[in-house]
């Protein structure tokens, strides 16, 4: 049996194949179907500190192989999910990776410290999300307000701390280098491409936001472009995601230098796809005697 | 609650109006879980996003759910095409389903166009003691009126150019059956403005009223929180509860129908 | 019968459906299926002023619901443009747009000026090309960049100038702005978006140049939200596109606020995709009872 | 040269061995135009660009088209799905074909596994006075010999392990035929590595030499430039030709193999 186990910023998961935030909730969902245990870990849905209503619906549009959301991190806010969703949480066996987001530098700093004395994992600082007026991705977009904020929030943090980085940007090597350089164990990438369906009929956006965050495998190449570019540049770790839809696009995003992967929207057609990801990326290492996934991180070989 | 996921045979399909397709798939478990007003979510050939439709009858017996839906886009296009023998790709049963406890009295079974079908299970549950209120655009809009009197239940039809059964709105045969009195819950599925309407008259009546929304929907489980609709508390906090896992069927009097 | 006649600055093109730059070689070759007075107009290969061999291939690689390519402005040089193929372009009884390229802003000026003295309608400025090593898009990502450029070509040229914006930023909306102000007087969008493939049995990008841009259904979404982006922020015309395949997408893409749309990608699985795109306008207007198709431009009504 | 664009009725298709299918389209009007060596581009059902594939044989008389491809990705997969009856989409003919101006002499057609195809057509306007040699890996790749054997060419088969015909390399075989002499010209479709060793020994032997190269399309027609394979002009002057517009066949000598 290959080794499937990964280290990301010194937390074993069990498997690369983590669940996305926002597409898992806080991962109760799935458990009709099979047990989180099967999962390298999940990514909660974005959390702030207070609770949030998140944006008016509608807030999904259908586009050609992918979608565009825009929920606005909804969420019941950090005490809720501690007192609710962690203890059930903790028992599944899986890896825990708290998404946080929020409107200002001391929303992120006093969510992180909060979350630093749970039982959680990880954190995966959201600076990337594109649904939320203030916030979000205003910090992600910049070298500055990256930096600045992982600066900020490290001083709270005391666990692993992955930060997730927006491909709105026209750089994001600069970007995932300066949140390196502030102190960050990992990065996580792509949140989603910011984009627009209309309702020729109504002549209205399909989203009530009127602008939404696309994800889905329309977004893979993309993503697979940027986390080639941010791994060749950085020492630290990169988790990969976008358009992650089954084992082969895993291979993909993992050679291209990703040390996990995550998925998100492909659950929304094929709930199992984390899972079958999981046993295809088991069945193509023994297929071709590879000892351990790790081994095909990075491996791209790329053309002069 | 259980759901699964899998690939179902088709062994039942008829077209009941113009773009109106009646299906049944055969999937023992899944109907054995089922109740009326919940719904199944079904990837459609050549499209990204599963479409969300509302079970119609179950057949526990037979193992088979029935399904009818109207063809609207390239979804629904595309899942007509499948023929008797083809396999569907679904998940259920998802959402909570319609609150049935039987009280006296009767209770009124309220559709609105493609919203009748969720009706029909709903309805069997009080047989003769449901009046059934259907409103269609036209003649040619018109399905299930068989289906609901074969339950014995008490159908009237209403279209908009009272070009079949009464000419108006349901709301209106509604009011008359509520000043009839007797009447102790109102079930209904359909256009907002429909619901909305009901939602008053309900209130206005002392009766209790279900009612199952629509919205777009993305995982269909309660994971990604796509489905929104605004709700309240009784004291009047305003939230956004999912429609694919809080409802389909609301309380009419949680639902803040401009949120 | 509507009137599909579209102005963009000062030019009339009979139709608002223009071929995409790369997409259609210098015209020929559709010629066997329809006439280019179908056309409103056509954008022809992306040109240097010297011939360039372009990148070694492959240079395509499928991705879902989209493509990347690599070809790198491969052309015979503007020379061989005016002498081969300019006279057979001139009785085809369309508009003719030039993309114009190269690797430093001399090139581009002495490009722009002889192409001036041709009977060209229009001279689309491509400073957003993915794939070339030097210039392209390295002009076309920062606001100083674009409008040095705009501000050097501006003295050169002659003809309507047409500036063809990357979506690879974080920022369109200001560059658009910036190309505006040194006197742009219209832009088109958007370039291909900067992706990868990997084939996963060889470990080696599909593509010899590693990395390639986007096109096709795919990236729709991204564009349609730039171009309402850069609609919004603009008084000169906004050419669409990005993704295009069906006339329901040019509709959303004028209802976005574009003033004429750019098929290119989807003309590879249907050759007709142009043709049938104006087919459908024309008969979507007649329908609709809308007189002109400049009507329909900018006609969404955002949510608040 | 002209070239259409439509969608055709499949008249025939065989699985002629495990993964390879033989299809007949009816297309009068692309059948009168085709010639050896050409080739049609594919709408396939699920992916997103057409695939390219040669025409084996064309039979004016009945106004098909033969196309003969192997199962390699999702595109081939998918194609290989359709049935008897189906439509495909396919634009053709395409690509400028072989060069079958016949000298004196015999003149030998080299196919290399899926290379074999357009080798039918080609070599049946030399009937007797062609020389086919075929190249797989093993016996159960074997196709088309039955079909060259037909239009009387000589054939000689070589498979990697011996377990049909010759063991070896085809270029052995051709090597032989060219000692013998009487050979003309070299027609060859096959792996890159067996191409050039044919350009080599065709130099060598002073005989004329065409190939038929294969790249990955977007357009099938020139205007988008993808296909791009080097080539070198007789004073050595290196350029990018385009495989569907300048080929897919190329004068040997012209072709710069590690471009
Ligand atoms: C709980 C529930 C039960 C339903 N039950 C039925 C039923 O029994 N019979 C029936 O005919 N229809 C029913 N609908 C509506 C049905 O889901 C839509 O008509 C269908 O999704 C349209 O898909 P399409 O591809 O044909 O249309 P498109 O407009 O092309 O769809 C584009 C996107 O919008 C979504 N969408 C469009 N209309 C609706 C809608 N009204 N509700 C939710 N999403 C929508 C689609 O799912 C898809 O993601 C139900 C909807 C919900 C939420
Ligand atoms: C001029 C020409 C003639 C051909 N004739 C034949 C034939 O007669 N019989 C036959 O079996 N095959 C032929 N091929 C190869 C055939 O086109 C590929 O096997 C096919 O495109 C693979 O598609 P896929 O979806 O199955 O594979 P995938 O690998 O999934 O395809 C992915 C992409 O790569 C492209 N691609 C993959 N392999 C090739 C290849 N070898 N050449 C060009 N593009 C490729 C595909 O077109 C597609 O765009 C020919 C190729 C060319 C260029
Ligand atoms: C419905 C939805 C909600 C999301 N919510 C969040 C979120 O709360 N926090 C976050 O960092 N990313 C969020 N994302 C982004 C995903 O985690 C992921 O980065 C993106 O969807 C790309 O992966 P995919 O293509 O596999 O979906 C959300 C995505 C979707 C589709
Ligand atoms: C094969 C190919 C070659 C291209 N070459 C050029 C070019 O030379 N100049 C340019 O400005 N854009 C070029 N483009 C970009 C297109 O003009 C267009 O901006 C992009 O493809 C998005 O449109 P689409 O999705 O309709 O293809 C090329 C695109 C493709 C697919
Ligand atoms: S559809 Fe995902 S929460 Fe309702
Ligand atoms: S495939 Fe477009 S030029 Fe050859």
């Amino acid at each position: 049996m290959a080794d499937l186990r990964v280290n990301i910023a010194g937390v074993t998961l069990k498997n690369p194949v983590i669940t996305a935030s926002g597409c898992f909730g806080f991962g109760r969902e799935y458990e009709d179907l099979y047990p989180l245990s099967k999962l390298g870990g999940v990514s909660l849905k974005g959390m702030t500190y207070q609770k949030r209503l998140g944006n008016p619906p509608p807030r999904i549009a259908e586009t050609p192989s992918g979608m565009l959301n825009s929920v606005g991190l909804q969420n019941p806010g950090v005490e809720s999910f501690i007192e609710n969703d962690l203890p059930y949480l903790k028992t599944q066996d899986t890896v825990l990776i708290a998404n946080a987001a929020g409107s200002t530098v001391e929303d992120y700093c006093r969510l992180v410290e909060r979350l630093s004395e749970t039982e959680i994992d990880m954190i995966e600082l959201n600076i990337s999300c594109p649904n939320v007026k203030e916030g979000g991705v205003a910090f992600g977009v910049s070298c500055e307000g990256a930096a600045g904020m992982v600066k900020a929030v490290r001083k709270y943090c005391k666990k692993p701390l992955m930060v997730k980085l927006s491909p709105n940007v026209t750089d994001i090597v600069s970007i995932a280098k300066a949140v390196e350089s502030e102190g960050a164990d990992a990065v996580s990438l792509i949140n989603t491409l910011l984009g627009m369906r209309i309702d020729i009929h109504s002549r209205r956006p399909v989203l009530k936001n009127n602008v939404g965050g696309m994800s889905g495998p329309a977004v893979f190449p993309i993503a697979v472009r940027m986390v080639w570019q941010v791994a060749n540049a950085l020492s630290i770790p990169v988790v990969g995601m976008g358009g992650i839809d089954k084992w082969e696009d895993a291979v993909e995003m993992m050679m291209a230098g990703a040390a996990a992967v995550q998925v998100g929207a492909a659950m929304f057609w094929d709930p199992w796809a984390p899972v079958k990801i999981v046993e295809g990326l088991e069945h193509y290492l023994e297929e071709e005697k590879i000892e351990k996934v790790s081994d095909i991180v990075g491996t791209v070989r790329p053309w002069a | 609650m259980q759901y699964q996921q899998g690939s179902f045979p088709i062994v039942g399909r008829q077209e009941i109006a113009d773009g109106i397709y009646d299906f049944k798939i055969q999937c023992p478990e899944m109907a054995e879980q089922a109740k009326a007003g919940q719904f199944v979510h079904i990837r459609c050939p050549g499209v990204t996003l599963r479409r969300p439709i509302s079970i119609c009858q179950i057949d526990r017996a037979a193992g088979t759910l029935r399904l009818v839906f109207e063809v609207k886009g390239e979804g629904t296009r595309n899942l007509a095409q499948l023929r008797v023998g083809d396999e569907m790709d679904v998940m259920g049963p998802l959402g909570n389903g319609f609150d049935l406890r039987k009280t006296a009295g009767k209770a009124v079974f309220v559709g609105g166009g493609i919203g009748v079908p969720p009706m029909v299970e709903a309805a069997a549950a009080y047989g003769a003691k449901a009046a059934a209120v259907l409103g269609f655009r036209d003649k040619s809009r018109v399905i299930l009126e068989e289906d609901m009197k074969a339950l014995g239940c008490d159908v009237t039809v209403c279209t908009d150019d009272g070009s079949y059964g009464r000419k108006g709105l349901v709301t209106d045969a509604v009011k008359e059956l509520l000043m009839e009195g007797d009447v102790n819950a109102i079930y209904a599925c359909g256009p907002m403005v429909m619901l909305e309407a009901l939602a008053t008259l309900a209130k206005e009546y002392g009766v209790r009223c279900q009612v199952s929304l629509e919205e777009r929907m993305g995982c269909g489980v309660g994971a990604c929180l796509v489905c929104a609709c605004k709700t309240k508390t009784k004291d009047g906090e305003e939230n956004y509860s999912h429609v694919c896992k809080n409802g389909p069927v609301f309380d009419a009097q949680e639902v803040v129908f401009h949120g």
